[in-house]
Parts: structure tokens; sequence; C-alpha cells
């Protein structure tokens, strides 16, 4: 959830605000904010499953370093939503291994 | 290829304190490379006072400091290249491979200072790697720059300072904070930062470590158990507790990479940190560590090494004569050796026989083990005094490098002394206006203004709050104890908000006598 | 030269443990269980034991989970951590696409 | 025997110095390994992983084939270690008439030795390879050739010796030999200890060279870095190994990441430093030409990027055998930068040399003989 008024920052300062699409459904975000925090924002949790165990994960260190919160973003595998800036009209895609689903698997 | 006279990696604290003091000694060419949109490093998450004395910006909130420090580099004349990352340090070429506007870009450099700072430890539990069990660092990033939530319902795990004042934060930012547990027997950090955060409410369990984050697609809960001396969970002794969110804090680690990668010969000191002299220089000349790449320390003590190394370099290269350089550091010495003092200093760390302070006052041991000191143990600090009319209740019992509380009283009432890290006592609080000052510019925020003869059978207690919504007068809740238990009702009599008490209001509640000296903190009619 | 190590030398059995499924490298999935089996194996170094079952080898490598492997590793060697060299570091610090990489080009004045 | 004496001391556990510990300790001999660093350290465990028989020199054909034919395809159940190899072809890129030759050339010299080899041009080329850019006109195309992983296999050959008793010792630096009658017999390391075998096998790289020169023998040997990238596992695109007749070579591996070198030309200029350190200049230039051949991996991103010493022989290929000079020494040095795939073989091969038998690949032309001015053989100069 986004807070809306800080006791100390006061009013978060936010890009505009912009639509992308995660997993095909339509989200609103703000522009520049990392991938990441507008995912959080609408509830998502799950960014990927892994390769191995097929396990779900998500944001972990949200700096960049842990790569844990990859997706695929406009078709690119492995993308760190943490430190990757939204961008209207993005396709944000839960990555499965080192891919996307496939349309027919979905 | 461009060549910097000094090359800085890292723009937090310490790169920025040393670029800024590079430039003013002299070198003309000064750049500082950082991975972030964002300059600061850590500061700019920092949303609290900082400790220290005036000439480590205490009182002042982290992310103004970072602002500060930016605003001076940009005005000097350094280089700031953001989105900048270092993606390589070649030695012995003293080169610089860094990835900005999608290309690899090689600079060279006479003097390289990494200021990388510090990475975040975790510790592995069964389901570590569902959604929902994070870093602090990354709850602080999430709600502090980005405004969202990190989750509803968190478990804090790791008591030291960076733990509570993100539990600290996460209340602000509106969540709940389910327990802080530490596996450790004592609260790691600073006992005011503990108490600030247990007075609202949230339980503190030592000796405890989460053994399991349950859930199927995210957290949808933690299992905590005690633990033996040896840090092994004690069977039998399994909690459940309902959590959305499990947020580690359990230290930090220096992220000394791009040294071992330039070939500086590192040590192990909880981590690899390269080998520096006093100065910050490593074992390849030119090249110096400062700030937490170095030791992990803090920010107000990363930003004087910072300036170290800068003068080192400027030293080595003929910029400064060595006399200027000693005059200099030295003082730097000083100033640093004032924030390394006290029961939390370097060779204290991890001590749990501490049993006194310096001033040989028994230690609360409530506050160590719930995070809060208990009614009976406050009466022995010095700074707990019963006067006539309003007065400062100073529950500062802890060596902490701290004196704002000193400056803050126009009126003298309050006296640290030399020692930064002495406890702080009243005097002449027959003097007290009430202005609040202290209660303010107490970073610790242990300050309290207590007024028993506010009238008959009443008493006020002033104390900071920094949580929104805030109260307005004539509001009736409850007051809370220092534990965080409700002992009374209260009433808002007054709520003060002004530019110099820097977003920490003060408020004023009524409660009955002999909760002056029980109730600390208030709760609304709804909840926090 | 790296540390005299007689590879011969008696680290006892391996003995399973209840944990042994902890999840220590989280990029590769790997086990607690796992590393210890590989010491077992002969891998007394950071190196070897991430060379053979790929503990921080991932996407991050190594940045997370380095300390645990080297103290579980330690454990069961039955030595400090501190003995353990680290993994060496490498560039790149981040991921960074080859297409960007390739596109080196000159710092200028 | 005392526990540092030994049928056969080998110093270097790279891949030649563990398998050949490997294959003697299966004979039953008793082995002493000494390593400097630890297992692996060397080029082993620092090269594309390419397992290729095409584009060699005759004289060191032998024993890649054999490797390949022999060693590679069982190595998984041998070692219990998986050395992921996989025999899916070799694909050599070329974009000119030069490189056209050149892979023409590399086809003969095949063909000599019965392996198969094509050349792919135009629509073949663009069907069966699709990922190669329009850049790229021409390639050689080997079947037989493969990949695998270094890392796994140096380590695999290790654990399995180990296993059958091979005596392992790791930072332990062998600085000399020392003769006994005329006869190379004991091994004395920079800790001080000495070790004493009836054969010595000295596998350790371009650091052999020092050592053998200990007993006045010189091998013209110089070390050259190497430096590779690795990239993020991505999905799937080749299975095979692919190279440049611009330099590069690499493969897709298991686990989805690409691992790609190159050869620059100013690596020789980096021997003077002591340990070897990735530059700024390589990677960049190996990222830029496979982008140029292989566009689509433009978007993979490096995780790692890595450089080790290799130990090049003044005619390219490797000094392998006995030293007709000093008996019961047996040599391995200057792989010049494609000694992993036939490593097995020589391991293989210094076993049987250990153990006094007649080895059954022909190394005759790999003697440290041929370097014999008398000898003249300007062919290979």
């Amino acid at each position: 959830m986004r807070i809306k008024e800080h006791p100390i920052i006061g009013e978060i300062k936010k890009g505009r605000l912009v639509k992308f699409t995660f997993d095909g459904n339509e989200m609103e975000g703000y522009e520049g904010e990392p991938i990441a925090a507008a995912l959080k924002a609408a509830g998502v949790m799950v960014h990927r499953h892994t390769s191995k165990l097929d396990r779900p994960r998500g944001i972990f260190c949200a700096i960049g370093r842990c790569t844990d919160c990859v997706m695929v973003v406009n078709g690119k595998p492995n993308t760190r939503t943490c430190v990757t800036a939204l961008e209207e009209g993005m396709n944000v895609q839960t990555q499965y291994g080192v891919k996307a689903k496939e349309a027919d698997e979905a | 290829m461009k060549r910097y006279n000094l090359a800085v990696i890292g723009a937090g604290p310490a790169g920025l304190s040393a670029a800024i003091e590079a430039k003013k000694h002299g070198m003309e060419k000064v750049a500082v490379f950082d991975e972030n949109s964002r300059p600061g490093g850590q500061l700019f998450k920092q949303i609290h006072k900082f400790f220290g004395s005036k000439e480590h910006k205490a009182k002042i909130r982290g992310f103004k400091i970072g602002e500060d420090l930016l605003a001076e580099a940009e005005a000097l004349g350094v280089d700031v290249h953001l989105n900048s990352v270092v993606a390589g340090i070649y030695f012995p070429m003293k080169r610089l491979g860094v990835i900005e506007n999608e290309c690899l870009i090689n600079y060279s450099a006479d003097n390289i200072i990494i200021a990388t700072g510090a990475n975040e430890n975790f510790i592995p539990f069964d389901g570590w790697t569902l959604p929902g069990v994070i870093g602090a660092g990354a709850a602080q990033t999430m709600m502090n720059l980005h405004g969202v939530q990190p989750g509803k319902k968190i478990l804090m795990v790791g008591s030291g300072n960076v733990g509570l004042v993100v539990s600290f934060q996460l209340l602000q930012a509106g969540c709940e904070v389910a327990a802080v547990i530490d596996a450790a027997p004592r609260v790691g950090g600073y006992g005011v930062h503990a108490s600030k955060v247990a007075r609202t409410g949230v339980p503190f369990y030592l000796s405890h470590t989460v053994v399991k984050a349950e859930g199927e697609d995210h957290v949808t809960g933690a299992v905590i158990a005690q633990v033996d001396s040896h840090f092994k969970p004690v069977p039998g002794t399994e909690k459940h507790i309902e959590v959305d969110t499990i947020c580690m804090a359990v230290g930090l680690t220096p992220m000394s990479k791009l040294c071992s990668m330039a070939g500086c010969k590192m040590v192990d000191k909880g981590g690899a940190v390269p080998e520096t002299d006093k100065y910050g220089a490593t074992s390849i000349e030119g090249l110096y560590a400062a700030g937490d790449v170095a030791g992990i320390e803090e920010a107000s003590s990363a930003m004087i090494t910072g300036r170290i190394s800068a003068l080192a370099a400027c030293r080595k290269d003929c910029y400064i004569t060595d006399g200027e350089f000693e005059k200099e550091y030295d003082e730097l010495e000083g100033s640093i050796n004032k924030l390394r003092k006290g029961m939390f200093s370097h060779e204290n760390k991890g001590r749990t026989d501490i049993t006194k302070t310096d001033e040989g006052i028994d230690l609360s041991m409530t506050l160590l083990t719930k995070g809060y000191v208990s009614d009976r143990e406050i009466e022995r600090f010095p700074g707990v005094v019963k006067e006539k009319g309003v007065h400062p209740v100073i529950e500062c019992t802890q060596n902490i490098p701290c004196n704002p509380c000193q400056d803050a009283c126009k009126f003298g009432c309050i006296s640290v002394g030399e020692d930064i890290t002495s406890l702080p006592y009243v005097n002449k609080a027959s003097r007290c206006t009430g202005c609040g000052m202290c209660v303010a510019n107490c970073s610790g925020q242990a300050i309290f203004l207590v007024n028993d003869d506010f009238e008959p059978g009443y008493s006020t207690v002033t104390i900071p709050y920094e949580f929104i919504p805030r109260p307005s007068i004539g509001d009736k809740g409850t007051a809370l104890s220092r534990g965080g238990e409700a002992v009374c009702e209260a009433e808002v009599v007054d709520i003060k908000v002004s530019p110099v008490f820097d977003h920490t209001a003060l408020l004023t509640m009524k409660v009955p006598k002999d909760m002056s000296m029980k109730a600390r903190f208030y709760k609304g009619k709804e909840a926090l | 030269m790296s540390r005299y190590l007689d590879r011969s030398a008696d680290i006892g059995e391996f003995i399973p443990q209840p944990d042994d499924d902890l999840i220590i490298c989280r990029c590769e999935e790997i086990t607690k269980g796992e590393i210890r089996k590989a010491v077992h194996l002969g891998m007394w170094t950071m190196t070897e034991v991430k060379r053979l079952i790929r503990p921080g080898m991932g996407l991050c490598q190594g940045q997370t989970c380095s300390k645990h492997v080297k103290g579980v590793i330690a454990k069961e060697l039955h030595i400090s951590p501190a003995e353990l060299d680290d993994l060496t570091a490498r560039p790149p610090m981040r991921p960074v696409e080859m297409g960007v990489f390739g596109n080196e080009v000159e710092s200028h004045e | 025997m005392s526990n540092t004496t030994a049928d056969v001391i080998i110093v270097g556990a790279g891949i030649a110095g563990n398998s050949a510990a490997y294959y003697c300790a299966k004979k039953g001999l008793k082995v002493i390994v000494l390593e400097e660093e630890m297992i692996g350290h060397g080029g082993s465990s620092r090269n594309g992983g390419g397992a290729r028989v095409s584009g060699r020199d005759a004289r060191e054909m032998p024993l890649a084939i054999y490797a390949t034919r022999h060693i590679w395809p069982n190595l998984k159940e041998e070692l219990g270690v998986d050395p992921e190899y996989r025999q899916n072809g070799y694909l050599v890129c070329g974009y000119n008439e030069e490189h056209k030759k050149g892979i023409q050339n590399r086809i003969a010299d095949a063909a000599k030795m019965g392996i198969d080899m094509y050349l792919l041009e135009g629509k073949e080329l663009k069907d069966k390879h699709p990922y190669v850019s329009d850049h790229v006109t021409c390639a050689g195309w080997t079947p037989t050739d493969g990949v695998a992983n270094p890392l796994t296999a140096t380590l695999g050959f290790y654990k399995r010796a180990r296993e059958l008793g091979a005596r392992f010792i790791t930072g332990e630096k062998v600085e000399k030999i020392k003769l006994y009658k005329g006869r190379a017999r004991t091994v004395v390391t920079q800790n001080g200890n000495t070790y004493e075998g009836g054969k010595i096998i000295v596998a350790a790289g371009f650091g052999g060279k020092e050592i053998i020169k200990s007993v006045g023998l010189f091998v013209p040997v110089f070390k050259r870095l190497i430096e590779v990238i690795v990239t993020e596992p991505m999905p799937h695109m080749f299975d095979n190994m692919v190279g440049g007749m611009s330099g590069f070579y690499g493969q897709q591996t298991v686990h989805g990441s690409f691992v790609f070198g190159n050869a620059l030309g100013r690596e020789q200029c980096f021997a003077e430093i002591t340990t070897p350190v990735s530059s700024s200049y390589n990677p960049a230039n190996i990222c830029h030409t496979i982008g140029v051949d292989i566009p689509a991996l433009k978007e993979a991103k490096i995780i790692r990027t890595w450089s080790g010493w290799t130990d090049m022989s003044v005619d390219g290929v490797p000094i392998i055998g006995n030293v007709a000079e000093v008996p019961d020494l047996i040599i391995d040095i200057g792989c010049t930068g494609h000694g992993f795939c036939p490593g097995p073989a020589s391991g293989y091969t210094l076993a049987q040399l250990a153990n006094n038998e007649t080895p059954d690949v022909d190394i005759s032309k790999l003697a440290y003989e041929r370097y014999d001015m008398a000898k003249k053989q300007p062919q290979y100069y």
C-alpha cells in the first residue's frame, strides 16, 4: 500500500501516473519509480518462480544486489525490477526459470 | 582517457565528504561515481535525527545531511556521476570501468577512494526465500524512498540500531510491528531507539530467533523460538506470530569487492576489509577506503573517515603540506574519537558483561531485555528529577555519543559535559520554561516534560510525537507506559508544531498525577 | 600461494543433519546439505565448492550467500571461517548487458 | 613407504595432473599430487570448455581424438561428477574470403585425420544456425566436436582420484627437482618439504618451466593472459560450441549461461603482472566481437569476467612425454590454451608412461626433444 502522507517526509515526490501491464493485466504506477515499488503498491508479491525448485520469489534487498526480484520486462528476462524505472506501457511478466510463461502455457 | 585527480566510488556520506574535502584543498578534477539515481547512499533512507554533537551534524535528519552534502559538492564543482556502475577497478593501471549511458567508459585517476558502504547480512531459515522475507534496508528503501509500505504487519529480526530504527520507521509509515526479536540475550542497539519502539506497544523477544516463515506463495506468518546459549532453538518454545512480512536487520558486511578486485591486501573483520592505515590508505598506493567499506561504523564517522582519506590523498600529491595535513588530521581524529567512545564503541562490540554506566550507575536490565526502562529503574538516572512546575525528565540511560540536549536548552537546565558519551543531567531545572526544545532536539526521543503542578490531581506529560494523524487539543485517548501498556486515560491539552522542532510534534497530555512518571506515549482512540 | 592443506586429512564422515534442506545460495538454490557433501568429496575451498556445485555462481555472484557458504564449509572442516579465502572478486559489480559492455567509448576531458 | 614417498609424484592439480593421478591410482600406483594453489587453479578451470578436435595442429590431434572418442563420453559414470560433456558440434564463423580459406584449410587438416568437417554457407548456414548474423557468410561445422564444463571435469578427476587413494596436497609449491644418481627422484617445496617418487610428472602449466629448469632443461614456453566472460542464464539458444575466425570461442552451458573468450593480441603485455587480473579492454572486446556475429547475445547480461594464464609454447603445441636426458621425469607443459579437451588423454598417457607402458596414443611429435636444434624440423616453425 502506498503511504499517502508521511509524518517526516511529508508528501513523497512521484512522477506522473502511467499504465503498464503485469502478466497481461493493466496496472498503474508512477513513472520513474522502480517497477517493484509499483507492483508492491498493487499488492503483487511474487515476481518469479525459480529454475530448479520452482519456488516463488519477490523483493528481498530492494537495491539491486540480490537479484531475487528479477522479471521479464519488455521481453528481457532477469531484469532487476527494484532498480529498473517504470515506464509507460511497459510489459512486465512473471519469470519462470529464465522465461515468461508462453501464451499457450498460461 | 579522462584522468581525475581523485575518483570516489560511492556517493554516500563518506564519498561525498571525501570529494568535498579534496576540492576544498585544491584538487581540480574530482569525481564521484554512484550506481543509484539519487546520491547520498543510505542517508536518504535515514529519516531520523542523527546522534553526535554539532560538529557531527547531530539532531539533523539523515536525508537532510545528504541533501546538504550534495549541494556542497555540486557548488564546489565535484563531477557527480549518477546511474554510473563502477563495473570494475583495474590495477596496476588505476583505471575504472564505468557503465553509464549504456556504454562502458574507462576513466583513470591519480587517486581512488572506495566508499561503497556495506551490504546487509541475512540469516537463512526455513522459508527465508519466500516473498515477504526482506532486508531492513529493503523496507527502508520501499517506504522512505518510494513511499510504499513493505507490509502491513511485520516481524523485525534484529535489535541492533538498524532493526530498532527501521522498526520505528515502519510504525511511522503506518505499518504494524508485531515484535522485535533477537537471538542475542540483550538489545543490541541504543536503548533510546528501543524505548521509542517499546512504548508504542511493540513487544521485544530477546534470545529468540525466527525458525520458519510460513506461507505458500508469500509470508503469512512466522514461527519464532527461544534459543539456548549456543543460539540453537529450544524445542517446545515455538511461538506463532501472524505477520505478512519478516524483516531482517542482522548486521552489515563491508562491500569490499572492489578493494579485493584492485588487489588490496584484505583482512577479516566480520567480513573482508582492506587493510588500511589510520588515514584509510590501503596496501596499494593512491587507493583508499573510507566509511563502512573499511569497517562498519555509522554515517557520522563515515563522513569523517571520508574527509581523512581525501586529506591523505591531497598530502600525497602535494596539494597540502605535511604541516597542514597534521593540523587538520588532528582535528578530525579528535572529532571521530568522540564518536568512538562509550559502551557502543568498537571495542565493546558484542560485549554482554557491561553492567554499569561510565558514571557507575547500574544499567537498566529491563531495557536490555525488553526494550524499555522500568518505573523502578528509571529513578536512578541523573536526568530524572522531581521538580516543582514544568521540568525535563531525561530518560537517557546509556553512554552514547550525543549531546544536542545540552545545546537545546538556552536556560542551561541540561548538561552533558565535555565527554559527549556522558549521561545528561538536569541542573537548575527550576528555570525550565517548558519551551520543549530539548524534547524536540533529543535524537533519541528520550526527553519528556513533566508538570506535576498542572491542576489539582493532574499532571501533564509532554512527549515527542512523530506520527500521523496528529491528535488535536481536546482529544481523549490512552496513555501508554514505557513498555507500551495502557496505564490511564489521557487528554491532549497541547500539540506544538514548529519548524525548529523539525517534524517532531510536542504532544502534551493530561494524566492523573500518579501517572506522570509512568505515561510515556499517547494512543488515540483509533489505533496508531 | 594458498594455505597448506593435506586433502587426505580426516574430517570425519558426512552425517546428515535435520536442516540439510535449508537453501543457502538463493540464486542457484544450493542447500546446506549439498555444500556439506561437497566438502566431503574433497572440495575444501570456497572456490572449489562453487565450481563443483555452484553456490555463489549465480546472478548475484555470492553477494548474499558467501558468508553462509563459508560458515558451512568451515564448520565441516573444523576450522575458523577466517581461514578460508573469499571467492575472487571479478568485474562487473552488477550484471551488465553484453551490448553495453561491448560499447566501449573513450572518456574525454 | 612413508607418507611423503610414492610411486608417482605429480606436480600440478589441473586437468592433466588430476586425470594422471586418477589413471595412476586406477593402476594401483601410489600417487601424491602437489599443487601450489588450490585444485584446478590454473588454465584447466579457466577456458571456454571446448572439446574439439578440429582446428588443431596435426601433432596434437591424436590426443584430442582419443579424448573425445574414448574418455569424454564415459566420464560422467566414471567420475561420479557430471563434466557436462555434449558432443553437439562446433561452428566456427567467418565473414570474408580469408576466413573461408582458413576454414577450408581446417577441413583439409581434419580430413587427413579422418574427422568430418564441412563448409556451411548461405541458406544452409542460416537454416541450421539461425542465431548468427548476416555478417557471417561462411562457417566450418564439425559435428563430432563438443563442449564440456572445465570446472566440474577438473574437480571430478580430483574427486575420483582422491577416492581411489591419491593424496593431494594444496598450498605446496614445488620449487625444484633433485636428482638421485642421474634420475629424477625428489621434489622440494617452498614449505621445505621433500617428496620422493619413482616417477616425477610435472604438469604445472607455466609454473612447470621453473621447476624443470632446476634439472637443467629449458622449455620454450611463455605465459599469456586469457579472459573470459560469463553471462546470466538465458533461454536456450544453441547446444554446440561456437567460435569465430575473428578469434572468439565459447558455449551456452547446461545452466543457460554463455561463456565466451577471445584472443585480442595484446595479452602478452600483461605477463609481467604477477596475479592474473581482468583487464579493462578484453571483455569489452569479446562482447563487441560476439555482438557482431551473434546479435541476440547483446542482451545477455554479463555477471562475471575472469582471467588466467595459459602456458604458450613457441610452436603452438604442448610438450608431453618422457625426457630422455633426465630419466623418470615426465613433463606436460605448453598446452597453449587448448589443453582442456585433450587433457584427460594427456593424463591417461602420463599414467601409462609412469607405469612404464607404451602409450596408446602417439605423442612422439610432442616430445621435448623436438626443440633440439640439431634435429631441425622447419615445418613446425
